[in-house]
Parts: structure tokens; C-alpha cells; sequence
């Protein structure tokens, strides 16, 4: 057992991966002599050397494109794409190549690759500091995987690198300083399992990355305040989405709130919201509610802290909403 | 632009595997064309009708195992690597009989087992792709070569940039080969690049030999590819070719080349590669009884390939809920 | 009073607004000489010439770029972006710089542009065939409008082309040959009003676009076959939303369906079943239910046609739903 | 690389301005440090200093009414166009007195009413809309002219080839600047590109000139802005220009720039655009006092801005909600 930091932990997750298997590479801006933008990969180029761990220009498309045909010809690539806003440069690899190569040529293209992100806030301002779990998600064919703590980022980067589909792993910039306790040893996780944290039975809190702290936050100081008792969930995974566990809760607790970071509209809680909505209706005993970014762009600095859901702002809807 | 053809030495099978390659990929998709305005044809298409020489001649530099990649108009360099034309127009007439058995179509042809890695509709992704289909032979030590074919429109895009700089950088075993048929869809290409030859004119900007040839002649583009490779094979890098040629019918099936100038494509006819390689056989005292003989074996297989078709189901309801992940399946939930 | 189809209207409502205003320009591959690859600006090269109508090189992001900067200065730029897909070419101007820069420089920058893209199935394949309506939904700033026949795309366009917000504009592929009566002289019709096509009083049917028509017949075959009798809204502008019009409907009939083309997960169905969830709830009768394409690629030909959701498939649905 | 200083012309009262104007960039941008290590500066920052003469030159060249298009390290850029140090660093420090009222930041600096278009944080995007900015004036008939600055780092992105196409096949009244300072990011620029002078070397791909300057030099700087103003204003289309240059700084307030191979910051600084240029006017006989003022008046500026920031209070929370929508709102829905 040992204390890591999120940072540290992707390091030891693909030092995990490329320990095991000659095939996984690592490439991307700063990500080799430097160790990464966010230090998220130092050590990686000096233990691996410098045809596993590579350098790119600022070629996003070129880099994103050379993973993946390194991937549907026999590597395992993941890929540092610095901030997650840079998606949009490259957002055809996404869109339209990844996620579709292996349907339309009916299984003969595989594309086993790990694009990481560092997603949302930290003051950079706004384009800088995007969440786009919600962009991803709507692409069909790719996998989504979004943890909240350094033992969730080995277990999960490494299920992710050994996984033959396009994953699509959101670090969180705001988490990377945050430290946990990993076990020694070989550290694998299951894609698409989300988490209960905090049992609860008063309402079902789901929350990813930085909005889990702050959801196990806020349901502490529900109980404390207001008696009200809330189960966290860690979603963990949007593709494949953990329903079965979203939806058990439900069932228990009859009210459902989403924390998410990303801007309003067409989040991954709105879809988590509609599925309930459909699936369980007679289960809710009251409205479903999202608690949301609002949707404008983010400013920088100071200004950011105002708009991402805060502790706060999680107690107050749920105790306004519950004791409607 | 070299020009020097008599001075080529190809061994005379060669040159007759050559003029099979191109003939037999004019009659398929003539007949891919028939398909169409039989209305059997449902998705959209792309001929390279005129632009055969490119196709054959370098699938016919290339060595088994070395990779192709390919745009949205791409039956010849599918065939060329020696894809079944029934699988190819079983793909375009969506039967369950096609190279992805109807879910691909027209533009993503791709057969894996014959080193096509795909043919690709959104301009520009596959250069950066093909670079990492050329990384993976250099990092496991192989010796295939990757192509990628392309438009001289595809220029002007940015991920021609980033590929080409990148491809150079990481001295990749991959050849851009452009395709420069004067038009980006309906739009001359020199109307909208700031240079005459939109890539032999770039290849300094990555510090690449510049390249121009005549894409109507499979001899000049066979022997072309042929230096290409051993460069690749000897670990000196990618090339950058550019071929002028001339596509006979329009952009696609929706177009009738209205925009043509007047004489335009006449002119282009008298280069029709098929035609003067079968002139030039005959001239270098090949029979023609064999070229005859040639002929009559690929109208055969075109011929068993329609029919095949034809006969050919729809692929399975089903179908369409398969292969998005690797489990063979569409679940994105439990 | 005239018959035109949808293509046709495109031009009519482009060629109003360049003649009212001279700063109004169009630009993008093949739009000049050509009319367009789906011929919907056929004669405005001829009619306002080459200073005006634009042919461009394939440089989605040059072009993109250019009518911001144009837009940011004083021009009114009408820009084609032929398939939607290709959105993902030229993503970073959508998602980083259209939307966020008035907010960015505190209103300095204005980006008064108008993005046409033509969305949605019509047999060419994954990558030319998707629905990105949700896409730009996500994307805090800009205005998203959808119209479904000839007259809103003349009233709908001229709105969007005076509109001082970055519009993006999502013609269909498949209703480009439909005709329908469009009134003669000046159309301006206004942004954010959904439009109830079709009044009832047992459930309210959501749809866009293609899915408009099929929804229509959907609720003519419900009546006839099953005595159901639904009110079909046009939603027309997803960003921004007409609320007002569907919490309404909503409260008068209890039930409501969303039919959307694009991929199931995180659509426009997804946010407005959110709203409607949480606002509405006691509105409620019974879950509200999204009809959409499933989330996988979409194969070409035939194929296609199976996973679009179609009129048989929303009858099924709406019945099982409501005599469940 | 011309190097010919000792030829250009240039009247006194132009060379005493690019003094005050790379001086005045020079305090500033190392009080925005001071600021920083005061932790009152909260989100990042990007300074250029060292590169202080290539801002000073094409301002100082430029004409009111011409536009500056910057990336996040755009401090310089904005400064030299006339914004007060006040507003620059009030931005910096989140406080309302800022040029966006916080809003934006250090890296999207923008103020339309001195032609400072913007501040661009992603890569490659401004350079076409630069292209669009010069599109507007060449449309409207007007004569001015847009200049859009950028890093060699952002050469080997996409947006940088389409946009240089296309404001050359578009006869654009646009200027592109390169301001190569040798890094992208922590990476030197010769390990990821295929060329030695990653835009310079690459001119020719768009027919253009090819253009090397001595970035640290001003009267280089502001005679080669000069000369591609005018091209711009007469028609002739647009320039490519690559400055040689050396940030003193680390890339950003996160960055020790630990990379450097041990002296180069020392070789560099020799060189140092601000000492160098003062030591060349009073070689030129210009009198010490002269500059000693100069230096007085903008270190009062710098002073009184820093005290007018540290006064100014946070904006008010309502500005996040304003200015998404051009209703002056962020209203999604009725
Ligand atoms: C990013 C993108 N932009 C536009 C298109 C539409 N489009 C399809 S083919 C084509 C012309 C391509 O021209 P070229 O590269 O010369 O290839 P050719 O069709 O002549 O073989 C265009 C513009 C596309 N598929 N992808
Ligand atoms: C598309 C994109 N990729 C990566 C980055 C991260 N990034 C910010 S600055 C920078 C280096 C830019 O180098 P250069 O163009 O030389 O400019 P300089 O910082 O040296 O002024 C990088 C990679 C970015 N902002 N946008
Ligand atoms: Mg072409
Ligand atoms: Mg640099």
C-alpha cells in the first residue's frame, strides 16, 4: 500500500501496461523528456526510452491518427491530448474514424487505443478547461471512462489499455494534486462498473471525477444538517454505462440527483435523467434533479469557482428539493 | 515531369499483370456503372474510370503484406490488391455477399486480409492514419511499406500537413501518393491552391524530393512506386507522389461533369491508360491474342460476379447491430 | 403564393437576405459555380457574383475561420459546410471559438454568422449520414435551429442570417426534393418558437427535421387505427429552446415522446425529457419516452433505413406506451 | 538572414517610440511576474519576454485602424497597440478594472477599440480568422490590414497550412508573423519538424516569399512589417514572416524551463532586443536623459497601474452571466 497522487497514478498505470506488453506506446505533446504538461508521465521515457514513449508536434490530427493506425495494425497506443477542450482540434478521430472503423468494415478494423484528457476546471479559462465527457458520449462506438481517485486511474487506465475498443479516459486537472491509497501490485479494474461510496436511502447522488469529492461532501453535511441520507454513486464509466447500479439505488431511494461538471444541456445527466425517467418512473417519488455548470462559457481564475457545482450548491437543491 | 518510358526495363509479365490490373479494373466498374442506372446501386459511388494506371501500378510494386489506404474512391486500389470483384460490387449493391456484407458501402471498402486497411470519406484522416500503419512496421521491425492514396483537393486540408511533416519527422515507411485528376469535386483545383502542383510543389515544405509523374502510365508510376518502396524498405523515409490524371466520369454518381471545358476530357481519352498500355504491349510485340485472352478472363469474372450479385440476399436484419465493439455487439449499458 | 422545395427555399431566403443587405456573403466548397453539391444555392453566383458567392478549397477550418473573422469585423457570412459530418473536420471553431469569444472579451467580439450544414440520414454511411444536432446543443453560445419544410427554412434562414449570434443552421438531407407552399415577398420568421403542427389532447409527440413528417403521419395513423390523438410539435430551434410551448403542451396532455434522429445517447430528447422530468413532474402521467436512432454507426443503402426511426415505429411506440 | 541594421533609415522619433514601446513591454510583463509572485496573479500566464522587439517593430509600422491577432502569449502584442498596462495586468489579476473585466484572462487578451482582435488559446484557429478580418477590409474596399502573430510550434499544425493557402489564393491583406523562440512548449522545435526554419521553409508551398528575420533586432522587424504593410495595402496579397527569437521566460507561470541546453539563455540574452537596443541609440548620438526618460514615464505608468489593480476590487458575480448571447445575456431558453 502505498499514498499516490492522481498524477502519479497514470504514470503507474502505464508503467503497469508497458511492463507487460511490449506492444503499448505512449505519444503526445511534452509527454516524454518533460513528463507531460500536468507531470502525469514522468519517469515513463526514462524507464521505456525513446521508442516507446514519443514526442509529437502540435499535430493533434497527425498524432490522433497515428495511434490509430498503429492500433488497427498491432500496438496498443494511448495518447496525451494535454487539455481535453484540444478534442475539437481533432475531433474526426472522435467523430468519425475510431469509433466507426471496426462496424462499417463489419469487425475487420479493430482500434485498441486509450485517449487520455485532462478534463475540466481549474481556472484556465474557457477554452481551457471544458468538460467533455458529454461530447464523447454521444459518440457511439467509443468508450468513456472517467475516474475520481488514484486507485480508480490505475485500475481503470489500465482496463482501459488492455481493452480492443477506442477508450476515451478523462483525468480530471483539478484532481491530479489529490493523493489515495493504491494497493501494490498488478492493479486492473472493470470497465463500465460504477461505484457506491456512501450507501444511502434517502436519494441516489451520482457524481464523476471532481464532483465525487464534493457529492460525499455534500451528503455528510445532509446528514449532519438535515437527517437526509444519500447515497453516492461513482459512475466511473458513461460507455459503458453502469444502469443496472443507477437503477438499483433508484429503486431504494426514490430520488435522483446528478452532479455533473459540464455545461447544461444534453449531459451525461440528462441522458442518466432520461433513462430513469423512462425505465423507472413509477420508482421516482419526486423530480429528478440535475445539478449542472450553467450553460455559458467558463471564465478564468477566481470567476470559474462561482460556476462548477459546488458542495453548496449540492446540499441546497437537495435538501430545497426533498423537503418540497 | 519524367516522361523517359522507352528507357523502362519491366519484365514482360510484369507488364501483362499490368494490363490485366488495369483493364479488369475499367471493366468493373464500367459495370459497377450499369449496376447504377439499373438503380441496383443504393448508396452513392466514386469511379476512378481513367485513372487506372495509378491503381495497378502501384499495387503491382507493392509485396504481400504491405498496406493500402485508400479515399471514398476506392474500388481500383481494392481490386488492384486483388479483391474479388464480386465482393466489391456485392459491397455497392449492399448485398450480404460484399467485402463488409452491405455495411461499409461505396466509400469504406476495406479488406483487411489483403492489406487494404480501409478506404476513408472524410478528406484528410487517412494520411495521419496510414502514418501509423507505417510506425507499427518500423517499431516491430517489418519491412512492409504503407501507402496512402489520395486527391490533389485533399492538399489543401490540414491533416495533409500534419501527416506529411509528421510522416517525415518519425521517417516513416509510408507513401503519399496524390491522385491530381484537376478537380476537387467540381472546383478546378487551380482555383483554389496557391501553387500549380498542389503537392509536388509542397514536398519541399517537408524537406521531400519533388515528384511529379505521369499517372496515365503504369510503367512511370510502377517504377515510381518501386523507388518509393526500397527508400521505405531501406529506412529512409516516406515519399511524396504526385500523378496526373484525368477521371473520365463525374465526382460522383450524382454528377455529370457539367464544369468540363469543352475538349477537356476528349483530350485526356487520347491518354486513356488501358488503352494506350494495350497499344504500347502490342507496339513492344506482345500477341494479341494474349491480351485478348487477358480480356476474356476478367469480363468472365466480372460477368460471375453480377450474377452473383444479383442472386445475392440482403445481408441479415440483424447485421445492423453488430460489430461496434469488440464483443460483436451494439450494448452500451448493462 | 409559390411551391418550392426545401433546396429551393434555401436559395430564396439566402438571396432575400443578400439583397437586403450587401455584407451578407456565402462562401464554401463547390456553393459558387456549381450551386452547391446538394444544389441548394443554384443561381446566387450567377445573381450576386464572385465577390459574393465564394467557392472555397477543401479547408474547412480556412473557411470557418475566415467567416469568423469577417463576422467579427462587419461581413454577414453564410457558410456551406455541405455534410454535417464534416462539423468534426473544423469542431474547434464551433465548440472554442463561434461561441465563446463575445463572452471571452466581455461583448468586445460579436459573431454574427450563419453555419449551414446538411444533417442526417439519406443512405451514404457512417460518415455521411449523422445527425449532429445534439453536437452543437452541447455547446454553450450558440443558436441551433432545424427547420422542417420550405417555409421555415425561408423564414428560419432570413432569421438566423440577421441574427447578431453565431447560428448553426442544420438543413436535411433527406427533405432537400420535398416542396411545400412558401408565400411570396419577405419571410422572416423568429428563432427559439417551437410551432404545434397538429393540436391533441393525449400525448405530446417532439420532433425535428425529418422526423416532423413522420411524426405527423405517426399521429394521423394513432387516431385512425387507435383513437389516440396526439399534438405534434415542431420543436424548429434547439438552442434557444422554446420551453414554454412544450411544458405547456405537456401540462394538457401528460404524456410525452421525443423522436430524434440522432444517436440515443445525450440528444436533445434527452435534455428536454430532463426538463420536463424535473420541472413538470407532476405533469406527468406516465414516463415520458425517447424514440431515436440506436447508438451505433449508421450503415449506407437500405440498411440505413431500419435504424431511423420510422412511422411504424413511433405508432408501436406511443401505443404500447400509453395502453400499457 | 538580413543583418544589414547599419542601412535602414529610420526617422528618430520612430526609433525612440519602438525604445519606449519594447521597454514599456519589458516592465510590464515583469511586473506581471512580480504579481505572480505576489499569488495575485490566480489563472496562467504567458510572457514573451525577449521577444519584446517584434511586438514593438510591427506596431510601431502598423497604421490606426489596422488589426493584431495574438495567441495566449499575447500580452506584448496587446500592450504595443496602446492598451494601458492598467487594463493588461487588471485582466491578469481577475480584477474589474481588467480589459474583459476577468472575463477572458491573460490568454485572450482582446480590445476591439485599438484593433487588438483577440487572444487565441488553441492553436492554429486564429490564423484563419485573421484570413476573415482581411477578407472584410479587402470586401469593404478598406486599406487595412491584418496581422496575426503565432509561435513555430504552431507551423506544423493543420490551421496553419489552410490558412496560408487560402489568404494567399484569396489575395488576403493579411500578415503572418512567426515568432520563433525555438520551443513548442518544453519541445525544441528542430525535434518536430521536418525543417529547418519551420515557416520560412515553407513559403514556397504557398508561392510565397521566403522571409528569415532577425527577430530581436526592431529596426529589422519594423522595416520588413513595412515592407509587407505595403504589399498588403496595394493588392499584392499576403506575407510570411519568420523572426528569429528567444523567450527569456519559461512557456508559461507553470514552467522553469529546465529543458535548456546549458548557456543557450546566456547566448541569448547577449542578444537581448531592449539592451541592445538601447546601446544602438546612444551609439546613434541619441542623448542618455532622452531614454533615461523615457524609462521614467513608463515605469510610472507600470506603477500606477499595479496600484490601481491592487485597489480595483473582483468584478461583480452577475458578469458571469453576461455577454454569452449578443442580448447581453446567457438565456437558452423562454
Ligand atoms: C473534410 C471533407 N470535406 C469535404 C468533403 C466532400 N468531398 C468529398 S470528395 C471531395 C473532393 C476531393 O477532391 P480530391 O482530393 O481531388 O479527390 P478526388 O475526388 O478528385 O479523387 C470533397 C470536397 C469531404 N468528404 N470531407
Ligand atoms: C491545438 C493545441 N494544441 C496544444 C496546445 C498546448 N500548447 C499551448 S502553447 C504550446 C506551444 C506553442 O508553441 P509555439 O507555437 O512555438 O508558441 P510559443 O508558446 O513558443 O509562443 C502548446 C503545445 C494548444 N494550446 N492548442
Ligand atoms: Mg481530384
Ligand atoms: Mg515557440
Amino acid at each position: 500500500m502505498a499514498e499516490l497522487t492522481y498524477r502519479d497514478a497514470v504514470a503507474r498505470a502505464i508503467a503497469q501496461e508497458m511492463e507487460r506488453d511490449p506492444d503499448v506506446v505512449l505519444l503526445g505533446e511534452d509527454v516524454a523528456k518533460a513528463g507531460g504538461v500536468f507531470k502525469a508521465t514522468v519517469g515513463l521515457y526514462e524507464k521505456f526510452g525513446p521508442k516507446r514513449v514519443r514526442d509529437t508536434p502540435i499535430s493533434e490530427q497527425a498524432f490522433m491518427g497515428a495511434a490509430m493506425g498503429a492500433a488497427m495494425t498491432g500496438l496498443k497506443p494511448v495518447v496525451d491530448l494535454m487539455f481535453a477542450d484540444f478534442a475539437a482540434v481533432c475531433w474526426d478521430f472522435f467523430a468519425n474514424e475510431f469509433p466507426k472503423s471496426r462496424y462499417m468494415t463489419n469487425g475487420q478494423v479493430k482500434v485498441p487505443l486509450v485517449i487520455r484528457l485532462a478534463n475540466g476546471s481549474a481556472r484556465f479559462g474557457a477554452q481551457h478547461c471544458q468538460s467533455v465527457e458529454n461530447w464523447c458520449m454521444m459518440i457511439p462506438g467509443l468508450k468513456v471512462v472517467v475516474p475520481s481517485s488514484p486507485v480508480d486511474v490505475v485500475g481503470l487506465l489500465a482496463a482501459s489499455i488492455r481493452d480492443p475498443d477506442p477508450v476515451i479516459f478523462l483525468e480530471h486537472k483539478s484532481l491530479y494534486a489529490v493523493k489515495g491509497e493504491v494497493p501494490d501490485g498488478e492493479i486492473v479494474d472493470t470497465l463500465g462498473t460504477a461505484k457506491i461510496l456512501r450507501p444511502g436511502k434517502d436519494a441516489t447522488i451520482l457524481a464523476l471525477a471532481l464532483m465525487v469529492p464534493r457529492a460525499l461532501a455534500a451528503a455528510e453535511r445532509l446528514k449532519a444538517e438535515s437527517g437526509i441520507d444519500c447515497e453516492v454513486i461513482d459512475v466511473r464509466s458513461l460507455l459503458p454505462l453502469d444502469t443496472r447500479t443507477i437503477l438499483e439505488s433508484l429503486s431504494r431511494t426514490g430520488h435522483l440527483f446528478t452532479v455533473e461538471e459540464n455545461p447544461r444541456l444534453c449531459g451525461w445527466g440528462a441522458e442518466v435523467v432520461s433513462i430513469v425517467a423512462d425505465e423507472a418512473f413509477y420508482d421516482l417519488d419526486g423530480p429528478p434533479v440535475r445539478i449542472t455548470t450553467p450553460h455559458i462559457p467558463l471564465p478564468p481564475a477566481e470567476l470559474e469557482d462561482l460556476l462548477i457545482p459546488s458542495v453548496d450548491r449540492i446540499v441546497e437543491t437537495v435538501r430545497r428539493t426533498l423537503t418540497a | 515531369m519524367s516522361k523517359k518510358t522507352a528507357a523502362i526495363d519491366i519484365a514482360e509479365a510484369t507488364r501483362l499483370e499490368m494490363y490485366r490490373s488495369q483493364y479488369r479494373l475499367r471493366e468493373a466498374e464500367q459495370r459497377a456503372f450499369d449496376l447504377f442506372l439499373q438503380n441496383l446501386v443504393k448508396g452513392t459511388s466514386h469511379l476512378s474510370l481513367g485513372q487506372e494506371a495509378i491503381a495497378a501500378g502501384f499495387a503491382t510494386a507493392m509485396q504481400p503484406g504491405d498496406l493500402t489506404f485508400c479515399t471514398y474512391r476506392g474500388h481500383a486500389h481494392t481490386l488492384a490488391r486483388g479483391v474479388s470483384v464480386e465482393k466489391v460490387l456485392g459491397e455497392l449493391m449492399s448485398r450480404d455477399n460484399g467485402l463488409m456484407r452491405g455495411k461499409g458501402g461505396s466509400m469504406h471498402l476495406t479488406s483487411v486480409e489483403h492489406g487494404v486497411m480501409g478506404s476513408y470519406a472524410i478528406i484528410g484522416a487517412h494520411l495521419c492514419i496510414a502514418c501509423g500503419a507505417a510506425w507499427r512496421a518500423q517499431y516491430q521491425g517489418k519491412s512492409d511499406v504503407t501507402t496512402c492514396f489520395f486527391g490533389d483537393g485533399t492538399t489543401n486540408i490540414g491533416a495533409f500537413h500534419e501527416a506529411l511533416n509528421f510522416a517525415v519527422i518519425w521517417k516513416l515507411p509510408v507513401v503519399f501518393v496524390c491522385e491530381n485528376n484537376l478537380y476537387m469535386e467540381y472546383t478546378p483545383i487551380k482555383d483554389v491552391t496557391a501553387v500549380a502542383q498542389p503537392a509536388a510543389d509542397r514536398a519541399s515544405a517537408y524537406g521531400l524530393e519533388r515528384i511529379l509523374i505521369d499517372g496515365n502510365d503504369a510503367d512511370v508510376v510502377y517504377q515510381t512506386a518501386q523507388k518509393a518502396y526500397a527508400r521505405a524498405r531501406a529506412g529512409e523515409g516516406p515519399s511524396l507522389i504526385e500523378c496526373l490524371t484525368y477521371r473520365h466520369s463525374g465526382h460522383s454518381r450524382a454528377d455529370p461533369a457539367k464544369y468540363r471545358p469543352k475538349g477537356e476530357l476528349e483530350k485526356w481519352k487520347e491518354s486513356d491508360p488501358v488503352k494506350t498500355y494495350r497499344a504500347r504491349l502490342l507496339a513492344q510485340g506482345i500477341k494479341a491474342s494474349v491480351l485478348d485472352e487477358i480480356e476474356r478472363v476478367v469480363k468472365a469474372e466480372v460477368d460471375a460476379a453480377e450474377v452473383a450479385c444479383k442472386a445475392s440476399p440482403l445481408p441479415p436484419d440483424e447485421i445492423m447491430f453488430t460489430d461496434v465493439y469488440a464483443d460483436g455487439g451494439c450494448a452500451w449499458r448493462n
